[in-house]
């Protein structure tokens, strides 16, 4: 057989290896072992790759890979584990700009003929997210380690500059299909315009949302490097590039979801907070089960608040047991009673104690609220007046002057309820419009059960 | 400003108005409280307790009385206390302003304020200081367990080699703050608990608490705005004990506590269901005070009626006197404190505000409350 | 014809990766965007046929490809290695407070 | 063969030793069954009850005695009863053997078979039949009510407008059977339970049912092969009480169950643990009969220390005598029948049978019991 | 663009749709879309099929399409739903014998000259597992509709009859790639021993395993159609097979698993009838949580058994969820007590009732047992003496006389316990070597929580 | 180098065959088998080209490949019919015990 068709079936393999070994990544107890076959797959990838037909010249290559190697293994070796998140952006920045490179040299092909159109599209796809990713890793680094201010840059007309220069990459690139010359004007400014545009995607994004940020260019490297791999016509490039494209993105959602934020409002926010402000008040927002799973997946703080409704949906049981898997999951869980909440005076212990919740997690108003500003969520299962913020704030509600507890000031609020209906005094709560409250909508013992076995899967 | 405590008179009163704790929290807002020689000695508490919480003891009723800017008590006064009371002092108690008429002058005369605990509204806001609802919670946990240490078997469910206990039936009639709480109580001891009401929104309230509401089709039934229920028409009653017979027939423990607040407590169980209950059977009448729900309850007797032993003790918080006055006192507390303008220190005694106008029955020599003006015209 | 085939292995494997990653644990974002990142280094096997080409036949390519190999081998190596830092802490972690 | 149920003579005693529902079975069975009249009064049972399960109703004692062929009690007998029974007749019932030596000679000489369910082998095969621990569950049920009527306090955890009520602590020391029942009785009401036994295998026993095991380091420490306790060496004995003091000064509610087979109970809580105990508290006294764990115990009554209440009832079982009468004429039923030859119509009685070479104690004119031989000698 | 092009992206198209349609088909809620989505994803590769180079002759395609569908049609529409299985298997039969055909034809290629050994090895493994497919589907058929006998059928020497046949296979297979003529004799003997080893596969197993071997047909006619694809270079068909090939296998796999046995147990276990009858006594088989999760999935009549073990590791609040959880998926629950369990009269009442199982739901010992055949699984809980057959049957045991919960009459019984260590009487159980006893080891709350998570994913 | 691209898209169909059908209900077994069977019908597409060789090209490629096209409809048809009938029965029973 041929060298060129076992360095093919080389390829299937790795690309197996790859699937595999991201398969197992997601999961705490294999994740190790999934790294190591993806590495696996990387080396035989690799030697795959250097029986290539076409090559002529080794010298260069091993050049290359002794400075990367050094590069990389330094780099990996030394940085403070503070620095992962960073140093991660530099990697995939090189990526990008490596994908850039190849999609680049593709233009001087060895015959030195202009190549096909298709090819120049693939090129120009690779040069345009490979050079986005660059600069954008580049930005996404400052940020994190601070070199550059990690605060939303944004700046009056920036929309419409964006849009300019997406307009002058349409433009080029139509051009440089039409001559795929490296030599052609055409081609500098779609490579300059690619630099500038992952600049400027990056940089009204504030600094805390660059994890997230990172992900997407983690994702769009590996697009870049599946267009590259169109561009010169190798399968392992395609696989390896899609499958960090399609998980890639799914990651990023997932790292949305848990931050309890859509992947629009992390992108745009910088734009928003110029346009708009703060004031987003008067809207529900509801989420879904799977969607406060991420978020709970991800606390480290979780206290319950819970109302008549928990009683009227008998979720007392469920309840104990997502404060149990939330306590395995490594978060700090509390049950916070309000003294009148339910219908009878001790309504809410007469349950957990049935449910078999300790003593010692039960804590009252008083004691929860000068530290509720810790807790990540709040999770109000069917009480409403008692985190009625207008007994607070509105000297004209009915209950105005009732101590309530502050679930308003948690760093998240989800409320299970069924409805937008009022509870026992009929009063109005604003706590549901609030910018950091989720409705849960549902009956509270199906919601929380939807939640502990979303912990499950 | 001065408050005083006298000690209670009633024979079956262990109870008392303040706890030591809670004079604490007074004097230190700014109080001066007195209060007579072995107040808490029923429940528990000593005189040196209430001086390590900066009380005066008083060994003198009389001079305590006459002395309190603020009177704090449990039970009502008499007539004669009412009249050694500093004039337009302020006299915080049970007062049952609606049958207490000549009390009630006699106060209004002496230019009293008087604040009576049962007329505390019952909104949410006014919850901390609702004496009613703090004292009828231990009251439903306490007829739960004299109707328990009465009955000649065990309540919870039990497969053991000697043969299955079945679990005992429990039947709630009125589910109220007390109603409710039994119904918790008897469920915690694995009793199968039943409960029936005549406001239909009390249905969701028992299912949450896990035990089973009786249908008993009455027709139309309503509540007052307060959340009291409304007198029953006479066929009304008729029904329910016909509906009712059935449950009590298979009920091992029943345990009234339907109250019209002010009027008489409605005839609920009659001697009919009485006899239809088994042998061995245990019966508590909250209500036995108001007249009872329980045809031949006697106040303050268990009676025993063809083997049914019918409970009937008036003062039921009392058994759990220490803390019963810990809830009572932290009741007054909340009251004093929420209207004592620590600035001014004055006793900010507005009648515009809601839960002052619901329970200042006298003031400035008149009668000040609205019910109780509606009431005598 | 090998468009065909290019596209239909691209859409099996955007299949494959969306399924891949379902729910992945919080603690576990970070090593697996790190893990995935370090696949991405594969334009090596990419660079592989640039910097090959040999300075007579493309010198630009020659030197483009090979700052590509180096690039993308940073990629490579700094990532796995990265990941594996990571995995390893935590690891050693839980294994701590199990 | 004719079974014969005489009337129990104590006062104290409520239960019976067939329930109508066993002699029901009896008859079915193939046996003639005689109880005297008003049998089953004082646990509910009328004699109409005994004739509907087929029981003749007898109303001389005397005869009743001398006719029975097996002779069912609760307590034991007096002499001059033995001598009234049918020479060669079986007698079932408590009989204390350890203690009662004339009474044992007694039934020896009049020839009688007696079982002494005290007797009866704990092993897993003989439980339907264990009176012990039947009533043991049912006392430990009772004891935790008894203590609850008489504390001042409720047991439960609230949270309350009126403040938080703290739930009581319960300590129940000895975790045997009725120590069992009794922390998962408290438990249910929502108490905070600790438990101490000096056999360590407990330990895992109470926290299967959710309370806490306080440790307390005696040394070595084992039990005997039917898994009771052996007795504390003085020092371990000492150890204990000053690990328990602690414990016991903050707890509402102590209840002693630990009792040694046919020895005096061990004195564990002593006047000075009595003492640092808070005003209010109960201690209640399962051992007050054989002895007492509670230094100050007296038998059927209630002592008040220093404001600590201590309850020495000596007949558990019998304040809930009609699941007590249930389960201990279920042992009786199961013990008959296990040795009843539907087809040869006779009481099997073999003593290399292990239960029975366990409980019978005289037979044929003699102590065959090699327990009891050995302790003679 | 050329229409063979089109062509081939819809084929993209349609394994899009398949794969899509595959995933709807999981879940209850959108199998009938996923069906519809996989049928229109048919419906574009069977339009783009037609248009393939090389189709000269449409008379004979649109002949064989009207017959077909009328057929299908007709029987899909006519049949009992009592008959669907039968049909099922039907109809993977004729898709094996098409694929089969469809290798087959491959030997006669348009230009007449004999075609490569790579395809002629494609041909026969299309031929092989085609007619394989083709004869087991009928046999299956036979047995499931009692056209013929639905035992097990089994002779002596019948493994060695195999072993020959499938020698006899490999030999012609390879004098076939030598010489791929449909004319050889060596064809006929491919096709001829293939089609008898579909048969001989399917006989010795017995009626009630039907389902499970359906499904592995089904598996197998999508690697036939895949292996056809290969022949016939058409991706496709490689595409849609393999994906039924490998869905196939994992729903045969769930299947078995459902039914507490292990496919070799399922396809060989006619043969292990003759050779060992059926005392596997003395053998432990432990069982995984995602093993317990399949059954429990497909029983519809649990009974749970607790005992002290139950107590200890408190999971009774578990037991009730999952109890709950069993009852919403249409079983019917009970939890039997035996009087002596636990370690104090009445103990598992006191903690079934403090996780608020419902008073009905508890049945006495002397009320299960008579039923106890219809369980189809018993849950032991940490329970071990009350459960102990020996009490039954051992006149020496210690235990003997003493009446227990016959859970070894249930259908399968699962013991949860930490290790093989007895119970309070120190008793050996032999329920634990038992036949139908699975023991999932570890702590019970531990377990059952598992079971209860695999019940979420 | 179609043999290449064809094992390429095998594996990577295989590997989504397992990720595709993890946890499926029992009741679905059935459906879910018969509709992974109709999908196998697609043998169909390959047989056009056999049936539509041409009598004049090969007579008997063509005759087999009748036949295949007819049993492969009869899959595909038949398959898809009776899967939705399973599952609409299925719906309803749900949507009634509901
Ligand atoms: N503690 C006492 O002694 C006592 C006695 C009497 C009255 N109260 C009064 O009761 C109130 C107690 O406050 P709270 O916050 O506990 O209750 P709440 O204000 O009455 O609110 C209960 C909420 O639970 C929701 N709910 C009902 N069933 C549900 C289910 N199955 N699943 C999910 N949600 C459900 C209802 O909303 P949806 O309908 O939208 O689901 C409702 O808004 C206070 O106003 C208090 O004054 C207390
Ligand atoms: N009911 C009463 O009144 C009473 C009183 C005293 C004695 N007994 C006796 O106790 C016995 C009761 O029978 P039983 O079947 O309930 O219990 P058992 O025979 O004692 O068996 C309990 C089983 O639970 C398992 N276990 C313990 N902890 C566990 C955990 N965390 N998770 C899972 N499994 C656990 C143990 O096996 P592993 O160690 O392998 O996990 C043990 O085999 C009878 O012999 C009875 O006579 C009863
Ligand atoms: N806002 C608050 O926070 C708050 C606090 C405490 C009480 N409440 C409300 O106040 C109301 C009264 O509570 P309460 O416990 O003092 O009531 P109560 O003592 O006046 O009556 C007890 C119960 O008996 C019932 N009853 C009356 N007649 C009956 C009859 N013939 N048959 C059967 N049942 C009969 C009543 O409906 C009531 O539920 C309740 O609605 C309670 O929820 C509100
Ligand atoms: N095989 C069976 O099925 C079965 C049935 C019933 C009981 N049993 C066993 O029989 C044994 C005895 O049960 P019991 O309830 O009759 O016991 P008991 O009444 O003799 O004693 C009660 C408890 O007090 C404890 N005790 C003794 N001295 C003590 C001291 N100084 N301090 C603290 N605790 C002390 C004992 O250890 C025991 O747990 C137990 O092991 C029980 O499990 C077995």
């Amino acid at each position: 057989m041929d060298i060129q068709l076992i360095a093919n079936f080389s390829y299937i393999l790795s690309a197996g290896l790859f699937i595999y070994g991201l398969k197992l990544l997601g999961s705490p107890a294999t994740a190790r072992r999934g790294n190591m076959f993806s590495a696996i797959g990387m080396l035989i990838a690799v030697v795959a790759g250097l029986t290539a037909t076409g090559i002529v010249d080794f010298k260069l290559i091993i050049l290359g890979m002794v400075v990367g190697a050094l590069i990389g293994a330094t780099a990996a070796r030394m940085v403070a584990m503070t620095g992962m998140p960073e140093l991660v952006a530099l990697f995939n920045g090189s990526g990008g700009a490596a994908s850039l490179l190849v999609g680049w040299g593709t233009l001087y092909s060895a015959s030195g003929e202009p190549v096909s159109t298709f090819t120049a599209f693939t090129v120009i796809l690779a040069i345009l997210i490979g050079g986005m990713t660059f600069t954008g890793s580049l930005v996404a680094y400052g940020k994190l380690s601070e070199k550059i201010s990690s605060a939303a840059l944004v700046f009056a007309g920036q929309r419409f500059f964006n849009g300019l220069l997406l307009l002058a990459l349409l433009a080029s690139g139509v051009m440089l299909c039409l001559d795929p010359s490296p030599n052609s004007i055409w081609f500098w400014a779609v490579l300059g315009l690619s630099l500038l545009i992952g600049i400027m995607a990056v940089i009204p994004i504030g600094g805390a949302d660059m994890p997230v940020v990172i992900s997407l260019l983690n994702s769009y490297s590996g697009i870049a490097a599946c267009a590259a791999g169109f561009a010169i016509n190798n399968n392992i490039l395609i696989v390896a590039g899609s499958l960090v494209g399609a998980s890639g993105i799914i990651l990023t959602n997932i790292m949305c979801k848990a931050m309890n934020r859509s992947l629009a409002n992390v992108l745009f926010s910088g734009f928003g907070s110029v346009k708009q402000g703060k004031a987003i008040e008067g809207e529900v927002k509801p989420i879904s089960v799977e969607d406060a799973y991420y978020i709970l997946e991800a606390a480290s703080n979780v206290c319950f608040v819970p109302g008549y409704g928990m009683a009227v949906a008998q979720a007392q049981h469920v309840v104990k047991e997502l404060g149990e898997i939330l306590q395995k999951n490594g978060a700090e869980v509390s049950y916070a009673i309000h003294p009148v909440a339910g219908r009878m005076p001790g309504h809410m212990n007469v349950l957990l104690a049935e449910a078999d919740v300790p003593y010692e997690q039960l804590v009252e108003m008083d004691e929860i609220n000068p530290r509720i500003e810790n807790v990540d969520v709040a999770i109000v299962i069917g009480a409403n007046d008692v985190v009625n913020p207008s007994a607070r704030e509105d000297s004209n509600s009915p209950i105005y002057g009732m101590p309530i507890i502050n679930v308003d000031q948690a760093q998240t609020v989800f409320v299970l309820k069924r409805s937008m209906a009022s509870g026992f005094s009929g009063v109005d709560n604003p706590l549901f419009f609030n910018e950091n409250t989720r409705m849960l909508f549902g009956d509270a013992k199906e919601s929380i059960s939807g939640v502990v076995s979303e912990f499950g899967s | 400003m001065l408050i005083a405590v006298p000690s209670e008179t009633h024979a079956n009163e262990k109870r008392v108005a303040l706890i030591p704790d809670s004079v604490k929290k007074l004097t230190k807002a700014g109080f001066d409280v007195h209060v007579q020689s072995g107040l808490g000695i029923r429940s528990g508490f000593t005189d040196e307790d209430y001086t390590a919480a900066n009380a005066s003891i008083s060994t003198d009723r009389t001079a305590l009385l006459g002395s309190g800017d603020i009177v704090l008590r449990v039970q009502k006064p008499t007539i004669e206390e009412v009249n050694q009371l500093k004039k337009g002092a302020i006299h915080v108690s049970y007062l049952d302003p609606y049958n207490e008429n000549t009390l009630v002058d006699a106060m209004a005369e002496r230019q009293i304020s008087a604040i009576s605990m049962e007329m505390i509204p019952r909104t949410t806001r006014a919850q901390k200081m609702d004496a009613l609802s703090s004292q009828a919670n231990l009251a439903g946990y306490v007829m739960v367990l004299l109707a328990v240490a009465k009955l000649d078997r065990i309540l919870p469910m039990m497969m053991t080699p000697a043969g299955t206990l079945s679990p005992a039936r429990v039947f709630v009639i009125g589910a109220g703050v007390a109603g409710l709480q039994a119904i918790a109580t008897a469920k915690r001891l694995g009793a199968r608990v039943e409960a029936f009401d005549t406001r239909p929104v009390v249905a969701e309230q028992v299912h949450s608490l896990g035990a089973k509401f009786v249908d008993i089709d009455l027709g139309e039934m309503s509540q007052t705005k307060d959340g009291y229920a409304v007198e029953l028409t006479p066929e009304q009653l008729e029904l329910q004990r016909l509906g009712m017979k059935d449950v009590i027939s298979q009920s091992d423990i029943v345990i009234t506590t339907a109250q019209l607040f002010g009027r008489p407590a409605p005839r609920i169980v009659t001697k009919d269901m009485v006899d239809v209950m088994q042998r061995g059977g245990v019966i508590v009448d909250m209500a036995v005070d108001s007249g009872g729900n329980v045809e031949g309850s006697v106040v303050d007797q268990t009676v025993d009626i063809n083997g049914v032993s019918i409970i009937g003790v008036s003062n039921l918080p009392s058994e759990v006197s220490k803390h019963a006055s810990q809830m009572y006192s932290a009741n007054l507390f909340n009251l004093v404190s929420e209207f004592w303008d620590s600035k001014a220190k004055v006793f900010n005694l507005n009648l515009e505000d809601d839960i002052l106008a619901g329970c200042v029955i006298t003031h400035d020599g008149a009668i000040v409350n609205q019910t109780i003006k509606d009431l005598r015209n | 014809m090998e468009v065909v085939f290019l596209t239909f292995i691209l859409v099996l494997s955007v299949f494959l990766g969306f399924e891949l990653i379902s729910k992945v644990p919080a603690t576990l974002h970070t090593p697996l965007m790190s893990g995935a990142n370090a696949i991405s280094g594969i334009t090596l096997a990419g660079a592989f046929l640039s910097a090959g080409i040999g300075l007579e036949n493309s010198q630009m390519a020659a030197y483009l490809g090979t700052v590509a190999v180096a690039l993308a081998t940073i990629n490579v190596v700094g990532g796995y290695l990265v990941t594996d830092r990571m995995l390893a802490m935590f690891k050693s972690k839980k294994g701590g407070t199990k």
